[in-house]
């Protein structure tokens, strides 16, 4: 609980910083980017926080290229 | 509306893959377990293979002047089609800023800092790039020199130092591994080594003169391949077998150096070399990233997009592997294999380009 | 504006750094013991090693002139592995062991005859070590050699290692650091060598002594190259940097020293019909550097003297082979040499190597020159 | 947030100022528009009374009555500022002039109106007379050190350049002192300093603009710059900088700096300054452009680069050789005040290994036994040393002298041997000390940096220095001064201009002018004048 409200902190003075000025340039579309791609952070960091297992991306490309594609170099 | 108004000069972009180029020898570990002592001739072999794919990335820059790859993808392939091949590039960038900076923070883990948490060198570094992308190619780019002079003194410096403990033979017999190890090897270097530098094609459209793309890119190319070849050949001459099992060849080599006793210990050199070039290159494919999201979604600024991301790839080099065997092991044998598309497309892309320019000279032709 | 934001970027990022760090790595010097040399010896109780580490007391070091405390003491741990025994010794010290000075590793005799590899994995994979550190072996038990008072350096691990340079000088022993061993190591032929490291003399008079060079079987001690016969090692490998060679006088009478200016070898193999010759070129330089007999020397007695040197040295060269084929252990390199030239063959040769090594036919081509003949053109005579 | 709270403060800021502004005009309506804007009247008593109502009750306002002519019917007033006039101008030239030889040359019927005329034309034996008409320009002339003439009868009046005041002469310049140069410095005087670079540069292409800054203080402020060399650019730049400054008072140049500033939030100065006026001529010749302020003997050159810091004009007058030993001796001592007690920390708390094996004995004896960690040690030291510095700049000079004696015996000697601290620090702090004088234009931000460093060191490490640095490295490589690159000609590279970075090459081969400053014409010399031995003549006879 320490740990996501340090992290909530973070991201709100992250927003503090940033969103001021995309408001006062009337910059609405990057202020949503903006926003959206700070939450999906805040979810990610969150996740890593938790210590929620996530399958990692490398797992993928790698189930992809050995066992669909067979490509791996790794089958000698 | 631009949303870079930088403008970088043909020189700073040689430096620029110069520096690109020798931070991968932060990765030459992974090359040199499977050709040992031959990873010399790997490194050559990828250097020579990978002109003529830069050339053509040149050459693509150039039928679009002021162009960059987003851009090119939605010219050449229509909005949809386009917007999918820009969409997987940033992602293929971003997972180049997670894998390095998560080589890196291992690095640095493994071999000064034991006790800390991963995140917080991660933190550290995001930061630091984060910063220079917010401050834009430009300032990326003046940076880049005086981070490749340091480098390269670094590298002279220590190889020299490093005369006297160099045992040639080491390298004898040349080819010793089979064929097929050699290719393996030589692909490694080709497309982490040297390939990764497709993400250029989101800088050279900021170049001032369009025409030195070619011989900047290819100097670059070279220069950045000479030093890290010079990199190898000192550490396998020096280290013989032992390079071919220790994770970072070239700061265990500079932990080697003694000279008289008194110049010794000179391996926080080789951390500083490896710290600016990889924050360079980490800055460059950072900025590919960013700049590219923010074409894709049609901003008018990509400053804002810098944190969320930076935050979502620290997040990400840490979900990344769970060992940095797993991730040694993935960077061996799959994402070679994985990357190589996305070297080998922007060659269809500039086929595609000549082809369509012919044809319509012919059709102007016939009417 | 972006300055404004780089400076309040820069102060949050040092109260970033601030907070975040709980200064994870940091230590003090005054709060670890910096480990000057390690001794790894097998422990009484069965499967177990103990570790000797002779730990510098720094502020000991700083009282300058004759003052009787000594600047370091040594401490033992036993543990199951190398890494555990270390982290042990915090059992008796109130500070955490500190490798990277580590200066010498010394293999106990009878650890080194069971096998060292298992003890070197750690050594090369700590961050904190390093491969300069030189590797000995003990001719009796390692702990004892680090407790021997040193009597012109202050931390005995630092008089070791230079007593190790110092064997320059006679060219009968060598410097071997960890890289080189372990280089040696992972080669499937080439054995790995030491030099030894002895006690000599009791009590007051205790010192080390460097008696000559460990002969390993893979990873197992083998055998001991001692006076001549390592030397003749060196001459093979290229190692010699200085030394005295004796040889008589034309006249036979009296001695004749002559100083080891530099020497090269080059070690050429070739496969005739399956079997492998081996040809040692040793090219070596020298002056006359002590003259017992009082004889003019001539021009000829010049060239005899030459001659008599090369003899001298490919005797000294074939103790040595003849030590190491016996002992079967092709700590000359042989087996690199003939792959480095023979690639294809090697395959199948490298199988066999053990059985190949002792039949090995070598041929010695020594080119032994004397240069000068010091301040005297003439001896000293009555 | 901070950055939020910034920009409310600077918010408020603004709407006091605005505010503050009416108010001011409001003042200024009430107290002086019935005088100011009025033109001077023919009666000569109604006159002084309104200037004695716009100047005040001052002391210092001499308001000096006489009568001249044939039978001194013409009455008169001369005012001035006291101690701002040269006095015997004053006399000599105005007073003797009116009241005796008016006497004969006056006759008794001529006209009022024309008597200014014929007093400015025939009469006064001064350089510089103009008539004015308003109390306005008299009222500021006056406060300027002019002399005002009003004559009974006359709507004008007449403005006598007298100003001579006590001002410090030609000096030997304290702050840039050079071994072999010139030895003057500016002073505080702008007519001073202004002829001091026109004595330098002969030409009509020196232009110098002047313009008066300062709501109260009507500061006199010159830009300097060579025409055909600067770029029209920076000097439009530097004027519109200039002329937006609206502040009570300029007292030094230093407020001028704040105010035109390209990063003002930065700790590296983007504006150079000089005492020297060979310096600033040269920095002129180079295609700067110099900003003199009235009153400042420290000249302001613009653009400024960093390597600028590291360039003492002694380098041009000593031989190529030895001044660029001393330039890269520059480069090492900053790098040393920057860096020297952060490695000390990172080596000494996080990276023991890269210690020479001797070297960590000497510092783990030294330190063995010392109460504080080492970053704490360093960090006290580096205060401590601030504090004397400031302590004996600002004390009188015999005392600063023994406060430096008792802080260095104190600070150095007895702290170590009471085992407060170790040696090593004392050595690192002494040096870092020294080496942080070597380059002047820096010791500020290199103090600064010093102390960012050292925390930097004791929280990461050498990767936190390295990192540190890489931060100082985007922040310089993001500046820029009037458009001109901070880090050029180093980022982005000019290779031409590396002839004046960490070597000095001989003047005869510095055939260009800054490329990144200057503007076209940048060739400065003819191509070959390297020095060569007459050709030999042929000796046979």
């Amino acid at each position: 609980m320490k740990m996501i409200m340090l992290l909530a902190a973070v991201f709100l003075i992250i927003i503090i910083i940033e969103a001021p000025k995309l408001i006062i340039n009337k910059y609405w579309k990057e202020l949503i980017a903006f926003l959206s791609l700070l939450s999906l952070a805040f979810a990610l960091t969150a996740l890593v926080i938790f210590d929620v297992d996530i399958p990692s991306p490398l797992e993928g490309i790698e189930y992809l290229i050995d066992d669909i594609l067979g490509l791996s170099w790794d089958r000698k | 509306m631009k949303i870079e108004k930088g403008i970088i000069a043909s020189s700073q972009l040689t430096f620029m893959i110069i520096g690109f180029i020798q931070a991968s020898n932060l990765l030459l570990s992974f090359s040199s377990g499977i050709v040992s002592h031959d990873a010399w001739l790997a490194i050559l072999i990828a250097m020579v293979l990978s002109i003529p794919f830069v050339l053509s990335y040149a050459a693509l820059g150039r039928e679009f002047p002021g162009k960059n790859l987003i851009q090119i993808s939605d010219i050449i392939y229509g909005v949809y089609l386009g917007k999918i091949i820009s969409v997987s590039y940033v992602f293929i960038f971003f997972a180049l800023v997670c894998q390095n900076l998560r080589y890196f923070s291992d690095f640095l883990i493994t071999f000064i800092f034991p006790e800390t948490p991963i995140w917080a060198i991660l933190i550290m570094l995001t930061f630091i790039s984060a910063w220079a992308v917010r401050a834009g190619i430009e300032v990326i780019a003046r940076c880049s020199f005086i981070i490749i002079a340091i480098a390269s003194t670094i590298i002279l410096a220590t190889s020299l130092l490093l005369l006297p403990d160099m045992r040639f033979r080491n390298f004898l017999p040349i080819l010793d591994v089979p064929l097929q190890d050699l290719i393996h090897g030589t692909h490694i270097i080709f497309s982490i080594n040297y390939l990764e530098i497709v993400v250029f094609l989101m800088v050279i459209a900021f170049v001032n003169k369009p025409k030195q793309i070619k011989t900047s890119m290819v100097g670059g190319l070279i220069l950045g391949g000479v030093s890290v070849l010079i990199l190898e050949v000192r550490n396998t001459a020096v280290l013989g077998t032992v390079s071919e099992i220790v994770s970072s060849p070239s700061f265990v080599t500079a932990r080697y150096i003694s000279v008289a006793e008194v110049l010794t210990r000179m391996e926080m050199f080789v951390a500083i070399m490896l710290i600016t070039t990889v924050f360079l290159k980490v800055s460059i494919l950072y900025y590919a990233v960013v700049l590219g999201s923010a074409q894709i979604i049609n901003l008018r600024s990509y400053v804002p997009l810098v944190i969320p991301i930076g935050i979502s790839a620290i997040s990400f080099s840490i979900i990344l592997a769970g060992s940095s065997m797993e991730q040694i092991h993935s960077a061996i044998y799959t994402w070679p294999v994985f990357i190589l598309p996305f070297q080998l497309f922007p060659v269809l892309s500039l086929f595609i380009v000549k082809i369509r320019k012919k044809f319509k000279k012919r059709w102007a032709n016939k009417k | 504006m972006r300055i404004g934001k780089g400076m309040l970027s820069i102060i949050i990022c040092v109260f970033l750094v601030l907070s975040l760090s709980g200064c994870w790595n940091r230590r003090e010097l005054d709060t670890f013991s910096i480990l000057m040399g390690m001794g790894i010896d097998k422990a009484e109780e069965l499967g177990k090693i103990q570790l000797t580490a002779q730990i510098v007391k720094p502020g000991d070091l700083k009282s300058e002139g004759g003052s009787d405390a000594k600047a370091y003491f040594t401490v033992q741990a036993i543990g199951d592995t190398v890494f555990d025994t270390v982290r042990n010794f915090t059992k008796e010290t109130n500070r955490k062991i500190y490798l990277p000075h580590s200066q010498v590793l010394i293999f106990g005799r009878d650890i080194a005859t069971e096998g060292v590899q298992k003890y070197t994995d750690f050594f090369v994979r700590d961050h904190e070590t390093r491969l300069r550190t030189h590797v000995l072996v003990a001719r009796g038990e390692a702990g004892k050699i680090l407790d021997v008072e040193s009597k012109l350096e202050k931390v005995p691990a630092v008089g070791i290692s230079h007593l190790l340079k110092a064997q320059n000088a006679t060219s009968e022993a060598i410097e071997v650091d960890l890289k080189q061993f372990i280089c040696r190591l992972m080669s499937k032929t080439t054995a790995p060598i030491a030099p030894l490291i002895e006690i000599s003399g009791e009590g007051e008079k205790e010192t080390l002594r460097i008696p000559g060079i460990a002969v390993f079987k893979q990873d197992k001690l083998a055998g001991e190259l001692t006076g001549g016969e390592a030397r003749g090692l060196l001459w093979v490998i290229g190692e010699i940097k200085s030394g005295i060679i004796i040889i008589d006088c034309p006249s036979g009478e009296d001695k004749i020293s002559m100083e080891i200016i530099r020497a090269s070898s080059k070690v050429i193999p070739k496969i005739i019909d399956d079997q492998i010759y081996i040809t040692v070129k040793i090219e070596e330089e020298g002056h006359i550097g002590d003259q017992e007999c009082p004889d003019k020397l001539s021009l000829p007695d010049i060239k005899e003297l030459e001659q008599k040197k090369a003899s001298v040295i490919r005797s000294e060269v074939l103790a040595s082979l003849e030590k190491a084929q016996k002992l079967n252990t092709d700590i000359f390199g042989f087996g690199e040499a003939v792959h480095q030239k023979y690639p294809k063959q090697w395959d199948d040769l490298e199988k066999r190597w053990d059985d190949v090594f002792p039949e090995i036919e070598v041929e010695i081509l020594v080119d032994a020159r004397v240069r000068r003949s010091g301040t005297l053109i003439e001896s000293v005579s009555q | 947030m901070l950055n939020y709270l910034s920009k409310k403060i600077r918010f408020w800021q603004i709407q006091n100022q605005k505010t503050n502004h009416e108010n001011d005009k409001m003042n200024k309506q009430d107290n002086t528009q019935n005088f100011s804007q009025s033109k001077i009247s023919l009666n000569l008593k109604e006159n002084l009374n309104n200037l004695k109502n716009i100047l005040g009750p001052s002391d210092d306002i001499i308001m000096r009555e006489f009568a001249f002519g044939k039978k001194a019917q013409i009455s008169a007033a001369l005012i001035y500022i006291d101690g701002m006039i040269d006095k015997t101008l004053v006399n000599e030239s105005i007073i003797r002039p009116l009241m005796y030889d008016s006497r004969s040359s006056f006759a008794e019927e001529s006209l009022e109106v024309k008597n200014i005329d014929i007093i400015k034309r025939s009469m006064l034996s001064v350089g510089e007379v103009k008539q004015v008409t308003t109390f306005d320009e008299v009222v500021e002339s006056c406060l300027s050190g002019d002399t005002i003439l009003l004559i009974n009868g006359a709507q004008e009046a007449l403005i006598i350049s007298s100003r001579g005041w006590e001002s410090r002469g030609v000096e030997d310049p304290k702050t840039e002192s050079i071994v072999r140069g010139p030895r003057e410095g500016f002073s505080e005087s702008l007519r001073t300093n202004t002829t001091l670079l026109r004595r330098k540069l002969k030409t009509p292409d020196l232009t110098m603009e002047t313009m008066t800054i300062g709501r109260k203080s009507k500061t006199d402020v010159c830009l300097v710059y060579l025409k055909g060399v600067v770029n029209p650019q920076l000097i439009k730049e530097a004027r519109q900088r200039l002329t937006r400054i609206d502040t009570d008072g300029i007292l030094e140049s230093g407020y001028i700096e704040q105010f035109i500033e390209d990063a003002p939030f930065s700790i590296f100065s983007t504006i150079g300054n000089s005492e020297r006026p060979d310096a600033v001529a040269a920095k002129i010749l180079e295609g700067r452009a110099a900003v003199l302020v009235d009153g400042s003997p420290f000249v302001l050159t613009v653009p400024m680069v960093f390597i600028e810091s590291f360039q003492s004009s002694e380098d041009y007058y000593s031989r190529p050789y030895y001044a660029s030993i001393v330039r890269v001796i520059r480069f090492i001592a900053f790098m040393t005040s920057v860096l020297g007690p952060a490695s000390y920390v990172a080596v000494t708390t996080f990276h023991q290994e890269l210690l020479p094996t001797p070297l960590l004995f000497t510092v783990a004896a030294a330190v063995e036994g010392t109460p504080f960690p080492a970053m704490i040690e360093i960090i006290a030291m580096g205060v401590i040393f601030e504090i004397l510095r400031e302590a004996g700049i600002r004390l009188p000079r015999p005392v600063g002298q023994a406060i430096s004696i008792v802080g260095a015996l104190v600070v150095g000697e007895s702290a170590v041997s009471a085992g407060l601290i170790g040696e090593p620090v004392v050595i690192v702090i002494a040096l870092t000390a020294v080496s942080g004088f070597a380059v002047p234009a820096q010791t500020d931000s290199g103090a600064i940096l010093r102390f960012v460093f050292v925390i930097l060191a004791g929280t990461m490490g050498g990767v936190g220095v390295i990192v540190g640095l890489l931060g100082v490295l985007i922040h310089l490589a993001s500046l820029r001064s009037f458009g001109t690159p901070y880090l050029s000609p180093l980022a982005p590279l000019s290779p031409y201009d590396l002839k004046d970075v960490f070597i000095r090459v001989p003047t005869w081969a510095m055939i260009t002018r800054p490329r990144t400053i200057g503007w076209k014409n940048s060739q400065r010399e003819k191509l070959i004048l390297k020095p060569n031995p007459p050709p030999e003549k042929n000796q046979k006879k």
